[in-house]
């Protein structure tokens, strides 16, 4: 089957983040695609190239980076929630006239109609918030 | 589909981006009904107001579904006994729904988006 | 004298049952936020034993709808009111 | 028959019950991350009536200690049983 | 100083970020005390371990608690009971407090930080 | 009296930083001082000078700047909480090898240490929190 995974909790505080890459390497471990993530609310944290983890702790964003390297998964960031948080794109940082980008490829920025047309195009939504 | 919302206003965004899960789902042709549950049917109360630093808060939202064609809102009657409240306070007309229903408004929808 | 500060409602959490137990006979409690739920009856039964040291910031329960809507038990404070409670308090406690 | 998934303990949230109001009659419920907690007794007992559809997330089990505390109702799943619940459910409901 | 923790480990950050504000207290100087209330007793638990993907917990974090000279660990027994744990399910030696103590514990302690 | 605030929820998210930008007007409208905020868990995400919040919605990262403009406010973010969180200044981006940052002046990255020393410094602490 073709997954869908909801992203909602911000990468270092809250669980939602690890629990989610987690299901999504035993999901393809049992033969199904991952073929996108979406991030909402907090979750568009997620995307920051700026994230600094300590050395002894899991890099999330570069585990979603590899899925989508290994898997082709789709890394949406919903624009509307991204931007008042200051996960903006080189495009968008332009646009209103900032200087510097915290979200970079893989990941995009796109609209909250992805998430509806999910639906059409994945077997299963499963949501991770915190 | 049916959006659940499960949060009260101001106190997070959680409504606000729910709803607008609904109605990016409404503009899309989506048949969108909306389940206020929990702490989210606080949501319909009358009289809200902006917040102190011009907030927007949500209630002008919620008089945007109708707009939507986004008609059925269905509130769980537990939720508002819960917190003292009645159909009359509410700022919108809404549909019940008691206990026995609640399961099959869930199992009747799909897809079901929890915020 | 404590003021303790929440902004969570009974109806959703147990938050609420945790600050009313730490309460010494002379503390203070005001609700805030999504707290200011907990003003309105049945929910405001919660606080009963604190009648007297409870307050409620003004500005959220009117954005929430709830104006005129408080317990009598309760006692209505503005920001400045709240600035005051502070003033009065040794220390605040935070219960989130 | 949907999967509701569950992260809130029944000690300090009202969530559980939310959840548990919503679930029809052959709907399942998965445990996970602190809504762990509420799979040993007594919080368990919160999920008496629905015997035999609940899971619980072994991984965030163990990591909490809770390892072998779990009432007896409740069945361990390892992060592959969970993809398994979602590919029998029809959709997931997750309650946060 | 006290540091009341009232959040369970793996599942946010707060427990955490609570633990660090008493380790850095003590290093500066400050006599620490730790309440741990509500979900925070599940700090405490015995046989914990580091999560899935390598998350550390905040277990490891406990035991160095002594070697910062935090040794006065305040656990809230009501809170214990309501989550069926006793004091031999903890992984460290703690003085329980009671239901009359509990308010002398926060009246006794400046400051207090809320975690 | 000397106030010092701990806002630990993040911006656009949690209506923890209204509350305290609400309670700050509040305390020097009554003649007290306020002397830092110190941010912390989430409430790093305040300090981000990319946030982008549309138009009609108030801007809280130019809020907490005014503060500093008008009352010498003290902005501190807790260093070990922004880096993993994507908070960096010029700094931290140049030691990490990171191009861009979210924090600049007045925003001071900071040890926690600053936040226990608040009370010898100050005579009241207030936290916000989600």
């Amino acid at each position: 089957m073709k997954y869908a995974l909801l992203v909602q909790g911000a990468p270092y505080s809250q669980q939602a983040s690890h629990s989610a890459l987690r299901f999504a390497s035993a999901l393809i471990a049992r033969g199904h695609t991952l073929g996108t993530v979406f991030f909402y609310h907090d979750g568009v944290y997620n995307a920051s190239r700026l994230a600094t983890p300590p050395q002894d702790e899991p890099n999330l964003v570069e585990a979603w980076r590899r899925l989508h390297q290994e898997q082709g998964t789709s890394l949406l960031v919903c624009i509307a929630a991204a931007l008042r948080r200051g996960i903006i794109d080189e495009r968008e940082a332009r646009r209103h006239g900032k200087e510097g980008h915290a979200v970079e490829s893989p990941f995009e920025l796109t609209g909250l109609g992805q998430l509806i047309d999910v639906h059409t195009t994945h077997d299963r939504l499963v949501t991770f918030s915190p | 589909m049916l959006v659940m919302l499960r949060h009260s206003p101001h106190g997070s965004s959680w409504l606000r981006e729910g709803l607008d899960v609904a109605l990016v789902g409404a503009a899309l042709g989506r048949k969108v009904h909306v389940l206020f549950l929990g702490d989210g049917v606080q949501a319909l109360i009358a009289g809200q107001t902006s917040g102190p630093l011009g907030q927007k808060g949500t209630h002008p939202t919620l008089d945007m579904l109708e707009m939507y064609d986004i008609d059925t809102l269905l509130v769980d009657g537990e939720s508002l006994a819960q917190r003292g409240l009645t159909i009359d306070d509410l700022q919108l007309p809404v549909s019940l729904v008691d206990a026995a229903s609640l399961p099959r408004v869930l199992a009747e929808h799909s897809p079901i988006y929890s915020f | 004298m404590l003021l303790h500060i929440l902004n969570r409602s009974p109806a959703s959490s147990r938050v609420p049952f945790d600050a009313l137990r730490a309460m010494g006979d002379n503390d203070r409690l005001l609700l805030l936020e999504d707290g200011v739920y907990g003003a309105v009856a049945p929910l405001a039964e919660t606080f009963a034993s604190i009648r007297g040291r409870i307050f409620v910031l003004k500005e959220d329960l009117v954005s929430r709808g709830l104006e005129h809507r408080q317990a009598e038990t309760m006692e209505l404070v503005d920001m400045q009111g709240f600035v005051a409670l502070t003033e009065q308090a040794t220390q605040t406690v935070s219960w989130y």
